[in-house]
């Protein structure tokens, strides 16, 4: 695939990865090498919460406590579940591919403030240490850290709280990185119209780090403030509240679910255009969607809590408002699939990840009403059948998003192609075993399973041994995917500029891009899904 | 970029003596018992003083549309999280 | 629409969940055949077929009418869900007249039963078949939850508050009880049962005295009695008799040993020590374990307790 | 919207992106007080009664007596950053200085009070009114604390000769966000000191 377009500054060597030593990354301003930093990082996360998520499922072979005690079977739900929203799900696309690609997209050289950007880094890093540091005395308080057993229990809780007070500070800075990036850096003639919808969902996502996080953080201090002060916010013995807590800690919670699924949600609006050789149908719809999602999401925090002992008003509030919420979720499904129509697709990686993300995530999209209507969630909550929902949305969505993003951009990243053989190995794996493991869950949850068992009944045993099958072959295809990443970073073959000969800018940066990423900022003239012949 | 001028420098001398006006008055009305009146006009001085502040020594009077947006669009939020929590703690 | 899936529903209310349930399903359904339907349809019928000329694609970027309709129907469709799902919940709260009472309040791992007239049990509640039964639902710890599968609905138990739940038993049988909401090591393992008797059954049973241990007949052995109370009162969803510890010591092989207690004492487990830990746990606790075993003391009267002590005893 | 440029090394661009960063920062900071101000008003409308008894205990001639102090500190940073458009570098200094002194004194004056209450025997655990008192001015002392530091650095390049009348964009930053750890406590006096 020789070059496409005289603009395009062919790979000549290493770009941005041009310097070596520790030093040079870990003080460097460049957008594209701490977005890489934060790849590496979350992604050992991702492996590290896989590996307890297979330890919960070997355990759950057997109805009794049979490798671990159920003590142990609780500390590595939460671990689990910590790791995987706190250092994986919610860093990895807005800072890891975000930092990566939104100047990129909008043509510009970095993002607005390089060293509050490193600044991010730094203090996400402080934050996994500690929460490291919290392993001395392991959470079990699950991930969702209820008052009053997390403010009673043994555990490290201050400690972690701190951790993740971190956390969401380097996501409000990343976020206002992101948000004052986009307002002011965007090349000459990049108009609000012809912004890649990547980058409309990033948009979105860091208004939601911006106005929810903070909600989070004070939570957690006030919890850590119970804990060393005895402050009684949320503890009855002191007219305290402990439902409070459930709405501080949802309306962080809920909004950011889409902080996971709106960049996913981007990256697919990407993907699709290109393997189809079409445009994207409905942009305008599909962008702000994007919007109404973010604002929308604020909406709803109460849905976590129709069986908390709300008042009445509310239940019947919150679970109107999530309802409407599934709408331009809906909308941007509708608009994907019409976007396939009469294109000429194939089926790379990256589009395998785009279609199963949308495959997925209408099965996650299509069981969130049963969990909205308030009759069937007072059924439903807290069981299985929650697990396999959530799993469906932010694994079959978000990870497959993420996932379609690697592969979509691992040869601007690296300069390197993938072996599309092993990757579709890898994807197969992946895409069976994911199935196999989360679907079960559903029925598992209609029978009345309640989530966070160490123990169950026997009349529950068959399928847990088949959803424990399918995470040892989803966790087969994982392995096969890093060994294919790993390979292609170090003897992949050489990349083009622009291998899936795609429109949007960071296409005609090098592959690797230099530092300065663009030879010149370049001039925008159109928007870059102008696939396809005006009158064909 | 606008310049230093007297004129600001008068602005926010006047906007600092009104503030502190404002400071004596919600004092002075703490001491008569108004009920939940107190509560009400408490807060309307308070909002008339960070208006003030906001308005003048945070310049948003004269800042383009994007700011505005940006500093009015948290208090949607802090209302939304005020309305939904108490939609459930007041009705249970 | 009883029964409408596969595991039985035991009441009418439950049913008309399943029927919503069934309702949400077909739709689901409908949109999931459409829209995967498409997907895949697309995905094969438009795959690559000629290299070369993949740019003659017709530049499709939109339509204003396909688009309006797919953001009006599933909007109509999801206010029709929400309305029907809010009214089936609230008919649901509000408890039908003349509702039997029953107190329960959940400890880390067991539930407490009080009945109106004094009564008290661990773990079981009995209630006649036919007549509503208004749970009063309060946790004494950290939140738990109450969870009647059978029945379609659940209530998180909150300390400090009392929140309400309502069923309408109308078969007799024995239903399960989960906690849902984590509530620490022993979250799995605090399970209790709602058992439905026919109110002839229901009446004989109150004039008994109502306890649990008296169904085995008068005649019924010391350690028979002891082993069933055992099962009954909770225990062990915290002491295993042998294998993998729970929250408290095993029980196989107690008595006669040597038990080392908080604080370095040790003291051998005859059958004073025995009782005393059932009726007053926090008064010699086992080294390296928790103290949170509530007092038998209300729960569990003298001579239960001998017949669980007769059956530890046989545990060697 | 003003048109986007994607450069750099415009001046006049870093100046807006920076306002633009502190608003949204400062957004941040609406909703980190706004949890706070949730648990006061679900906690005031649930026990009215505690709240009315207990908010008598604080002195509300110190608490005035702390927003003028504020007050003043902030018409400091206006005529500061007023000072460095026109040039003076060292008036922007003295300005600031002062500003950093009512701080201290603040800060002094909240130290009296929170000992004072120690004294009597109060602490955060004593009620959820104190709770709710200590945690807020807590988190406002932490935030008073944050800002002197801002300044101080904002002194430190000035004298650095690294402000002028063409760049002065760190004095205004600075100035902004500490106009709003005032405006916080424009809210927190009557809510806390005057009103039961």
């Amino acid at each position: 695939m020789e070059g496409v377009g005289r603009m395009e500054a062919e790979g000549n060597g290493r770009g941005y990865l041009s310097e070596r030593g520790w030093k040079s990354w870990a003080f460097t301003l460049d957008h594209k090498r701490i977005g890489a930093m934060y790849l590496w990082t979350t992604t050992v996360f991702f492996l590290i919460g896989g590996v307890f998520a297979l330890l919960l499922r070997l355990e759950l072979l057997s109805p009794q406590a049979r490798y671990f005690s159920n003590h142990t079977y609780n500390v590595f739900f939460t671990l689990h579940g910590a790791m995987m929203i706190f250092l994986f799900i919610i860093p990895a696309i807005p800072s890891g591919l975000g930092n990566f690609f939104i100047p990129l997209h909008i043509g510009a050289r970095d993002v607005a403030f390089p060293r509050l950007n490193l600044a991010s880094y730094w203090v996400f890093a402080a934050g996994f240490l500690v929460i490291i540091g919290s392993l001395v005395a392991p959470m079990d308080t699950g991930w969702t850290f209820y008052t009053p057993y997390s403010a009673k229990s043994a555990a490290a809780v201050t400690t972690l709280s701190l951790g993740i007070f971190l956390i969401g500070m380097s996501s409000i800075l990343t976020g206002l990185n992101f948000i004052v990036t986009i307002h002011k850096l965007r090349a000459p003639g990049m108009t609000w119209h012809r912004l890649p919808l990547f980058i409309w969902g990033m948009y979105s996502t860091s208004i939601i780090q911006v106005i929810a996080t903070p909600v989070v953080g004070v939570t957690f201090l006030l919890l850590a403030a119970e804990r060393i002060f005895g402050v009684g916010f949320f503890d009855p013995t002191k007219g305290g509240d402990p439902v409070l807590f459930q709405h501080f800690f949802w309306f962080y919670s809920h909004p950011v679910v889409y902080v996971m699924i709106l960049p996913a949600m981007g990256i697919v609006s990407e993907v699709i255009p290109v393997f189809s050789r079409k445009p994207i149908f409905g942009y305008k719809a599909i962008a702000y969607s994007s919007v109404a999602i973010a604002l929308g999401g604020f909406l709803v925090w109460g849905h976590h809590m129709f069986t908390s002992g709300m008042s009445p008003l509310a239940n019947a509030i919150f679970s109107l408002m999530t309802f409407f919420v599934a709408v331009p979720t809906a909308v941007k499904v509708f608009n994907w699939t019409a976007t396939l129509y009469r294109g000429s697709i194939t089926f790379e990686a990256p589009m395998l990840y785009a279609l199963t993300f949308i495959f997925l995530f209408i099965v996650g999209g299509l069981t969130g009403p049963f969990l909205g209507a308030l009759a069937t969630n007072v059924q439903l909550h807290d069981t299985y059948f929650v697990v396999a929902h959530f799993h469906y949305t932010m694994m079959g969505g978000t990870v497959m998003g993420f996932l379609a993003g690697l592969h979509y951009w691992f040869p601007k990243m690296t300069g390197r192609m993938l072996n599309e053989k092993v990757a579709r190995v890898a994807w197969a794996l992946i895409f069976v075993g994911f199935n196999v493991t989360f679907f079960t869950m559903f029925i598992l949850g209609v029978r009345g399973m309640p989530r966070r068992y160490a123990e169950y009944l026997p009349k529950f045993h068959t399928e847990n041994v088949i959803s424990t099958i399918g995470s040892a072959v989803l966790a087969a295809g994982i392995l096969v995917m890093c060994w294919n990443f790993l390979q292609g970073l170090r003897k992949g073959a050489p990349a083009p500029a622009n291998p899936w000969r795609a429109l949007s800018l960071e296409w005609r940066a090098a592959s690797p891009p230099e530092t300065e990423n663009f030879p010149e900022i370049p001039l925008v003239t159109e928007w870059p899904y102008g696939y396809g012949t005006p009158k064909g | 970029m606008a310049h230093g001028t007297g004129h600001s420098r008068r602005a926010g001398i006047a906007v600092f003596v009104a503030l502190l006006l404002l400071t004596a008055v919600t004092v002075l009305v703490s001491y008569v018992d108004l009920g939940l009146w107190n509560t009400v006009v408490a807060l309307l001085i308070a909002s008339v003083k960070a208006s003030l502040v906001a308005l003048f020594f945070m310049h948003l009077k004269g800042e383009s549309r994007l700011v505005w947006g940006f500093a009015l669009f948290p208090i949607v939020f802090l209302a939304l999280i005020l309305l939904g929590t108490l939609s459930d703690t007041m009705l249970r | 629409m009883d029964n409408v899936l596969a595991f039985g529903a035991a009441s009418g209310q439950a049913g008309r969940v399943d029927a919503l349930f069934v309702m949400i399903a077909v739709i689901g359904g409908f949109f999931f055949f459409l829209t995967q339907g498409l997907l895949i349809y697309f995905a094969v019928k438009y795959r690559r077929r000629l290299p070369d000329r993949d740019n003659e694609t017709p530049a499709i970027t939109g339509n204003p009418l396909l688009e309006f309709l797919w953001i009006l129907i599933p909007s109509i469709v999801v206010v029709v869900i929400f309305y029907y799902g809010w009214r089936v919940y609230t008919d649901q709260r509000i408890p039908a007249a003349g509702a039997t009472e029953v107190h329960v309040t959940a400890r880390q791992w067991m539930y407490e039963i009080r009945y109106p007239d004094g009564r008290t049990a661990i773990n079981e509640i009995r209630v006649p078949a036919g007549k509503p039964v208004k749970f009063l639902l309060s946790a004494a710890d950290v939140l738990h939850g109450f969870y009647l599968p059978d029945f379609r609905v659940k209530m998180d138990m909150i300390p400090g508050r009392v929140t309400t739940l309502w069923v309408q038993p109308d078969r007799p049988g024995s239903y399960q009880i989960f906690c849902t909401v984590y509530c620490g090591t022993g979250h799995s393992n605090m399970l209790a049962k709602l058992i439905v008797m026919s109110p002839h059954e229901y009446e004989e049973w109150v004039e008994h005295g109502g306890r649990e241990g008296d169904e085995g007949g008068e005649h019924e052995p010391l350690v028979v009695r002891g082993e069933r109370i055992l099962s009954n009162a909770g225990c062990l969803n915290c002491h295993a008799v042998e294998g993998k510890e729970k929250i408290g010591p095993n029980l196989r092989g107690l008595h006669g040993s040597k038990v080392p207690l908080e604080g370095g004492k040790s003291v051998t487990a005859d059958e004073e020590y025995l009782r005393e830990s059932i009726v007053d746990p926090g008064e010699k606790v086992v080294k390296g374990y928790p103290n949170v075993m509530p007092t038998y003391k209300a729960s569990m009267p003298p001579d239960d307790v001998r017949a669980v002590v007769e059956y530890l005893k046989t545990l060697k | 919207m003003s048109d986007p440029s994607g450069e750099h090394g415009d001046p006049a661009v870093a100046f807006e992106s920076a306002k633009l960063g502190v608003w949204t920062f400062l957004a941040t900071e609406v909703l980190l007080f706004g949890a706070l101000f949730t648990a006061y008003t679900v906690f005031r409308i649930r026990y009215p009664e505690m709240f009315r008894v207990e908010h008598a205990k604080l002195d509300r001639v110190l608490g005035a007596a702390n927003t003028v102090v504020l007050i003043t500190s902030s018409l400091m940073v206006v005529l500061g950053v007023d000072a460095i458009k026109r040039g003076k570098a060292r008036l922007l200094e003295a300005y600031f200085g002062a500003t950093i002194l009512l701080a201290g004194v603040f800060l002094c004056v909240k130290y009296a009070e929170y000992a004072a209450k120690f004294h009597h025997g109060i602490y955060p655990r004593t009620n959820l009114f104190f709770s709710i008192y200590f945690m807020l001015t807590g988190l406002h002392g932490i935030h008073v604390l944050l800002g002197m530091g801002v300044l101080s650095y904002v002194i430190i390049l000035s004298r650095r000769g690294r402000l002028s009348a063409s760049y002065y964009t760190p004095a205004e930053m600075s100035g902004l966000y500490w106009h709003f750890v005032d405006l916080v406590w424009i809210y927190l006096f009557p809510l806390l000191y005057l009103v039961g």
